[in-house]
């Protein structure tokens, strides 16, 4: 028993995906929001490699590298829509995004 | 590397022909980028429309083709276990690789009219095409997601395409942020999930159920549990439904019919796989949730649907109704519910596809005239476009003899057989509910229709010029629940002449006459064709739909 | 409850690996809560970076070097600077406005359900001692720290399929750069002008597509060469 | 016999395709004839099949024709198919007729308006949909005639729209024939349930499989689908409105046909009432209850088409009481005599409408009867004939129905008996105002010069139905067994469910005398009250002075304190309390709406709240599931 228990990673992720999701919750800038759910992306990772170690099993592993690509498009692509959005705005905060509702 | 390793390693056959309408909805986009960026001249929007449609024709006759394999062979897996192959799969196939065609009609006549040129409509739409059908063949946890995000991200990018109008970003920035959102959760849902089960391949999760099955595990229900909520986001069930009539109202709208059709699709292609077959055995946990979710999208679409004046939100509310039918399947848990739930998936598709086309050709240039103002008195000027979105309309709202009203039968008569007599009550009020506004925009159509045409011409003039004014907004109120004191009308009578034009169905004053795209027409044509002729020879589709379960893998 | 998951005290472990544990998870939290609570977006991103160090070293410690590697150069070393650049590109590095919420009831109600979320997921992980599932099903961890031999074979076997689909992202993110940041005036205009040059402003004629197909075409062809290189 | 039922359908709703297409082309008036032309090819199919099965012997008159399978389902097995008996047959007989002659004379009374074209798709949809609701083998495809019918009925209703209270009415109607709808749908699923099938053959056969509850649950809901669509007790307040649609709508859908679908659905589902008798006691107490309620109501509307509207009400009333006490062949009878002179009613009631440039308040007629003769004359027939004066053909057959009720219960006749007073009394009350008494309509400004006579179009349809109102008393004479033709033609169908009256010859003719008395009361009251005034609380000093005490009285007894009940009912119980829950349900809905609404405030965070509350819902149960 020398490795670290999982549940404390485990833990460590939850915690860090629930403060993920608040500060998308709470975060008017659009930047930030996203952010944000980096940091959720980042808890499920740390999530998948503590169980790969715990069930001594590779494929959690390799979950997280595709995640990462996910990530990374998903980045871009969000970016993308960002700059097309705000790019005369100077102002990158979703509050002001909200004629459509109702 | 060392060689050691690589004579190690023995890569998965590879069922080409399992995978191959995905494949060809892959390469597909990858072949028009390479002629667009080689092409010295700029290419017109229907060289690439055609090659869409080509590929989805390829497609779907690959789809058809891999039916014919699987209906004697049974089903399988292919890819060393990553996607399954049977009727589920490859009905999901048939339905999207038809979307494809009739996105790429629709897009073409969108594209030409509004002047944008390029091929990233074409490109986009058959990427998320692709990623829906993944999905629906996955057999593996971290292909769905893969699929998810491949269809998501390209949704997200194909709602922002009309970057003339402020709505079409915002609906591009909030569908970004809130799919991201609840793509992480669902990702973190499938960690949890891998935990708790030491697979994300889902026959393996089975198994490992059928023999563990004896204990609640608690990290297997908050997986699940985040797995819902993606997929709720995802096909649009209340509560996780608000971004739907947002985007729904911002994207450019054959975009939202493609949108409302593959990733009604993929979605719940994919929660009906995965939780009636892997989670097949824990359907007392996720059954309530998916009673309770079924109820409030149910009531909260029709509900909000009353109160919209834009047609496009009102079709956004109207397709979380339609979400919660098929959630109702789904409730069931039984064979004939899923196949009730698909069948009602595929007639959907149709449908919606087919509305959105007669909404896009309505809305004229600029893609903004979609109040309900609009559709006042359209069976005067565009009497095709009036029947064909009437016949649409009725089918969505359940009347028979058309798809729409098999599906609810369907759907219902399985919640019955399962003894869920309260949902099936509640999915019928709710019907009723829906069915209003569907009527409304139909008597608006037609019942507004016989001002200005036919009357000499001051007299028309006169109706048009009033049209603009408040009697514009009466009709609309009037059939609106609740508001029959419009009576601000002026009732004469039917033979006594009317000077006025009633109030004015040539309201915009607009020249749109000119006459429907053929291609849209087409589009438009082929789904209201598909909605009647299966209403009334229904024998085929609910055979493929019952079919698609017995071979559910 | 499983003996050896849950109660074991941190301190029982052993004492580099707790203490590591232990600094990574401070920095990982602290990373976080920056990046929710920083004013301005280009600390919020540095506060990311952090989390995201954290995060590798935690991955070093669960003996997965290789993603800790690919941790640090996609994300720190792309992803953020990214969003620096965004940043920096629309001039929104400055503070954000604290008061005058125009949804005031929003930041409570999230504390409340982001807890309400975060005690559910714990108390369904600690009911079940965390892990139950099957071990090794789809192929063991590498025993040397830092062989990734493992990992791909994994990556080209089982999930083959995922790993070419991943293209299609890439290709999708590409696609999607160019189509929403290129000149947005040219098909303002609306109308006919922008009929006769929208094609313009579109992807062929711009040059940052020219190269698109090199980008997308090199995980597709890096998979065709696999293929033809194995049967052998 | 000819086999060929499903040109029946097939003709209108091929003048349905075809006009839907080329309506404005084809334009007026040719429209309206090849409209006519479709629905009377359909009668004459009726024809050739009715000399067919009357060669064949009693037994071998029903058969079903199968078309195709349309829902294949392996339990849910429902095929296109027409279910041809003597029953099905005298429905499609009257419907194609019937219909057939309002087409004709909608081509006069629609000349003028713009939507003619349009007004014939409608028209030729509906009757398809109503032959489909006739003659449909299974109850899933009854229930799309059903559905058919229906939505027809609405969009005529609304037909012009640009009447808020067309408008109004469209949505009443919709929202209670809803209500009826999900009657008519969870007895589908009832009966389903239990007997795995939903073809009506099949369903009347194993009839025995049921439980008595199943039984009674599946016939209340019928019964509930069929006050919705038949406008009965407590759905009846849309029938009334509904008259804001063209006048031969009101004859056609609102008189004639698809409200007596809802008689026609119990007659035919009548093995299953005969199996849940409570359940056909409720139907006679909700029949006669309308009946009465009606009838109060009618004798002091001032809306021409209203009297005839609560008119409807009342008869079709009288119809589920006979089907409640088990007389089916004799709501059959009142609803063809019902529809011959209903829809005489509503045409000659359109043709002084016409004549009078759309005034349709009779306090503002009168003295007509000059002016427009062969208006008057059939207006008269129809009358007479409703009110039950012999021989006409509401003396028989609402004379069935009364012996049957007496038969049955002494309570049920007597209420039967007290309507048919009102009957005679209100429609001579409109009789006499419309066609006698000063011309007042001279104060209208509309009107120039004296009012016209309606055009031969419209004159041939009233003259047909006066004929068939004054003898469609011979479809079922009660003198000798030989001359109760439809008797014996049902006997196949419902013989055997069927109440036989224990009231014997002298009984019988006891009851008739009865009848006859009413009737003459009634017609005798309304020809001392409104023969010469419209308003009776000032009549003329004359007049008040010879019959002071009788009119008194009966204006007491009958104007006034019927006035006031029919008031109290039409302006409380309807206005208020039925009125008030269909607009409480639209407005609650929409409040519902509007307050669903603001949380849609358009804001990407709340969007998200919404996601996070879902998951913490679901995260709750789930905590519940493993027991934390």
């Amino acid at each position: 028993m020398t490795d670290v228990s999982g549940a404390w990673y485990l833990s460590l992720a939850a915690a860090l995906f629930g403060i993920g999701a608040f500060g998308l919750l709470v975060r008017r800038n659009v930047l930030v929001m996203f952010m944000c759910v980096e940091l959720m992306l980042n808890a499920a990772n740390l999530t998948f490699v503590t169980f790969a170690r715990m069930l001594n099993d590779i494929a959690g592993q390799a979950v997280v590298f595709f995640v990462l690509v996910v990530a990374a498009a998903e980045v871009v692509v969000g970016l993308a829509i960002i700059v097309a959005i705000f790019r005369r705005r100077r102002e990158a905060t979703a509050d002001d995004l909200h004629i459509l509702r109702g | 590397m060392s060689l050691f390793f690589l004579s190690a390693l023995v890569l998965p056959k590879i069922a080409w022909s399992a995978i191959l309408p995905e494949l060809i909805l892959l390469a597909a986009p990858l072949v028009l980028l390479a002629v667009s960026a080689l092409s010295a001249r700029r290419l017109p929007t229907g060289v690439y429309a055609g090659g869409m449609g080509a590929a989805g024709l390829a497609s779907l006759g690959a789809s058809v083709w891999l039916w014919t394999q699987v209906t004697p062979h049974g089903a399988g897996t292919a890819v060393d276990g990553a996607i399954a192959v049977d009727g589920f799969s490859v009905l999901v196939m048939i339905l999207v690789s038809s979307v494809v065609v009739l996105a790429a009609l629709i897009g073409e006549g969108y594209l030409r009219r509004e002047g944008i040129g390029g091929p990233e409509y074409y490109v986009l739409a058959m990427f998320s095409a692709a990623g829906a059908m993944l999905m629906a063949s996955a057999d593996d946890l971290v292909l769905i997601f893969l699929g998810l995000e491949i269809m998501s991200i390209a949704l997200y990018v194909l709602a922002g395409l009309d970057a003339r109008r402020q709505g079409s970003g915002e609906a591009a920035m909030k569908y970004f942020l809130l799919g991201a959102f609840s793509s992480a959760i669902f990702l973190y849902g499938i960690a949890l999930v891998y935990g708790a089960t030491g697979s994300t391949n889902l026959p393996q999760i089975a198994d490992f159920l059928a023999h563990n099955v004896a204990s609640s595990d608690g990290l297997l229900l908050a997986g699940m549990a985040l797995l819902l909520v993606g997929f709720f986001f995802k096909i649009a069930a209340v509560p996780f439904h608000m971004w739907t009539p947002d985007v729904y109202q911002g994207s450019p709208t054959p975009v939202t019919g493609f949108m409302a059709a593959v990733a009604k699709a993929g979605g719940f292609a994919a929660l009906l796989r995965v939780f009636f077959a892997s989670f097949g055995l824990l359907r007392d946990d996720w059954q309530p949730v998916i009673w309770l979710v079924a109820v409030v999208t149910l009531l909260v679409g029709a509900v909000l649907a009353l109160v919209q004046r834009d047609v496009k939100r009102m079709l956004a509310y109207s397709s979380i109704n339609h979400a919660g039918f098929i959630l109702v399947g789904l409730e069931a848990a039984t064979t004939r519910g899923i196949a009730a739930s698909l069948y009602y998936l595929f007639v959907y598709g149709f449908m919606v596809v087919g509305t959105f086309a007669v909404v896009t050709v309505i809305a004229r240039r600029g893609d903004e005239a979609h109040d309900l103002g609009s559709y006042r008195g359209l069976a005067q000027r565009q009497p095709f476009l009036a029947a064909m979105l009437a016949l649409l309309l009725l089918a969505q709202a359940g009347v028979p003899l058309t798809t729409g009203f098999l599906a609810k039968l369907y759907i219902i008569s399985a919640a019955v057989e399962a003894h869920s007599y309260a949902l099936a009550v509640i999915a019928m009020v709710s019907a009723a509910i829906a069915a209003f506004f569907y009527l409304r925009v139909v008597v608006l159509m037609y019942a507004g229709a016989k001002s200005g045409v036919g009357l000499p011409a001051p007299l028309a003039a006169t109706g048009a010029g009033e049209g603009a004014g408040s009697g514009e907004l009466s009709p609309v109120a009037a059939y609106g629940p609740g508001a029959a004191s419009a009576a601000e009308l002026e009732g004469d009578r039917p033979e006594a002449s009317r000077p006025d034009g009633a109030g004015g169905g040539e309201g915009h004053g607009e020249p749109d006459a000119a006459g429907v795209p053929a291609t849209i027409a087409l589009a438009i044509a082929l789904c209201a064709g598909f909605t009647l002729l299966f209403g009334i020879w229904a024998q085929p589709v609910v055979e493929l739909a019952r079919q698609a379960t017995l071979l559910f893998h | 409850m499983h003996p050896g998951l849950v109660p074991v005290p941190l301190l029982a472990t052993s004492l580099p690996d707790a203490i590591t544990f232990a600094v990574s998870a401070v920095i990982v939290i602290a990373g976080a809560i920056g990046v929710v609570v920083a004013r301005n977006p280009v600390h919020s991103a540095l506060m990311l970076v952090m989390t995201l160090f954290g995060v590798a070293v935690l991955f070093v410690e669960q003996r997965a070097d290789f993603l800790a590697a690919v941790q640090v150069i996609v994300y720190a070393g792309a992803i953020v600077v990214l969003f620096l650049f965004v940043i920096m590109l629309l001039g929104v590095d400055r503070r954000e406005a604290v008061s005058a919420d125009p949804l005031p009831w929003q930041r409570p109600l999230a504390l409340v359900l982001s807890f309400c979320a975060l005690g559910s997921v714990l108390a369904l992980g600690f009911s079940g001692a965390w892990s139950t599932g099957a071990a090794s099903v789809t192929g063991a961890l590498p025993h040397r720290a830092g062989d990734t031999a493992a990992l791909g074979k994994v990556v080209f076997t089982t999930y083959l399929l995922p790993f070419e689909v991943t293209a299609a992202l890439l290709v999708i993110a590409v696609v999607a750069a160019v189509l929403l940041v290129r000149v947005p005036q040219l098909r303002e205009q609306g109308g006919q002008a922008g009929a006769e040059r929208g094609g313009a402003a579109g992807l062929e004629g711009d040059p940052e597509a020219v190269s698109d197909p090199g980008v997308d075409g090199d995980p597709q062809g890096l998979g065709e060469r696999d293929r033809e290189v194995v049967p052998s | 016999m000819l086999h060929a039922a499903y040109l029946m359908p097939l003709f209108p709703l091929a003048g349905f395709a075809v006009l839907a297409v080329f309506g404005r082309k084809i334009g007026n008036p040719l429209a309206g004839w090849l409209a006519t032309g479709t629905v009377t090819a359909s009668f004459a199919i009726a024809l050739v099949t009715l000399a067919g099965m009357i060669g064949e012997p009693a037994s071998h008159r029903s058969f079903v024709e199968t078309l195709f399978t349309w829902i294949p389902v392996s339990a849910l097995h429902v095929q296109v198919g027409f279910l041809i008996d003597p029953l099905s047959l005298v429905m499609v007989l009257f419907v194609t007729g019937v219909s057939a002659v309002i087409h004709w004379y909608s081509i006069g009374y629609m000349a003028h308006d713009e939507g003619y074209a349009r007004f014939f798709v409608y028209l030729n949809l509906f009757v398809a949909s109503m032959l489909i609701l006739v003659m449909a083998s299974n109850l899933v495809f009854t229930f799309v005639g059903w559905e058919g019918v229906g939505l027809c009925s609405y969009f005529l209703i609304a037909f012009w729209y640009d009447r808020p209270a067309a408008a109004s009415a469209g949505k009443k109607a919709f929202i209670m024939n809803r209500v009826g709808d999900a009657g008519f749908l969870l007895a589908m699923f009832v009966l389903f349930n239990a007997l795995h099938t939903l073809s009506i053959p099949a369903i009347l056969a194993h009839l025995g499989d049921l439980s008595t509850g199943t039984a009674t649950a599946a016939a209340l809901l019928l019964f509930l689908a069929a006050t919705g669509k038949s406008a009965q007790i407590p759905l009846f307040t849309w029938l009334p409105d509904a008259m804001e649609g063209p006048t031969p709508v009101s004859a056609l859908i609102h008189a004639a046909t698809m409200v007596t679908a809802g008689v026609y659905l119990m007659v035919r589902m009548s093995p299953l009432l005969h199996r849940a008798t409570d359940v056909s006691e409720v139907i006679a107490i909700v029949g006669v209850a309308t009946a009465l309620v009606a009838a109060t109501i009618a004798s002091t509307q001032n809306d021409i088409k209203k009297v005839i509207a609560y008119s409807t009400v009342s008869q079709i009333g009288y119809m589920f009481l006979a089907v409640g006490v088990g007389a089916y062949t004799a709501a059959i009878f009142l609803m063809v005599a019902h529809a011959f002179y209903k829809s005489l009613l509503f045409l000659s009631a359109g043709s002084v409408i016409h004549g009078l440039h759309d005034e349709q308040d009779i306090k503002k007629m009168g003295g007509l009867r000059k002016f427009m003769p062969w208006t008057f004359a059939a207006f008269m027939a129809g009358w007479l004939a409703i009110a039950g004066v012999p021989p006409l053909s509401a003396f028989w057959a609402k004379g069935a129905v009364l012996v049957h009720a007496f038969s049955y219960d002494i309570g049920l006749w007597i209420v039967g008996a007290i309507t048919a007073v009102f009957t005679a009394y209100y429609m001579g009350r409109e009789f006499y105002i419309v066609f006698y008494g000063d011309e007042r309509w001279r104060r209208l400004e509309v009107i120039k010069g004296d009012p016209h006579e309606s055009p031969w179009v419209m004159r041939g349809p009233l003259v047909i139905l006066s004929v068939l109102a004054a003898i469609g008393g011979l479809l079922d004479l009660p003198f000798h067994p030989h001359l109760d033709f439809l008797s014996s033609w049902l006997a196949p169908v419902v013989g055997s469910v069927s109440r036989h009256s224990s009231v014997g010859v002298g009984g019988e003719w006891a009851l008739a005398i009865t009848d006859s008395v009413l009737a003459v009361i009634g017609v005798t009251l309304a020809w001392r009250l409104w023969r010469v005034t419209a308003d009776a609380r000032h009549l003329e000093p004359a007049f008040l002075q010879r019959a002071w005490l009788v009119d008194e009285t009966y204006d007491k007894i009958f104007a006034r304190g019927g006035e006031a009940l029919a008031g109290f009912l039409a302006n409380v119980v309807e206005a208020k309390i039925i009125d008030g829950a269909v607009n409480g349900t639209a407005s609650g809905l929409r409040w519902m709406g509007s307050g669903l609404r603001r949380i849609q405030t358009g804001y990407v965070r709340n969007y998200a709240i919404g996601i996070v509350l879902g998951l913490v819902a679901i995260l709750a149960w789930m905590l519940v599931r493993a027991g934390v």
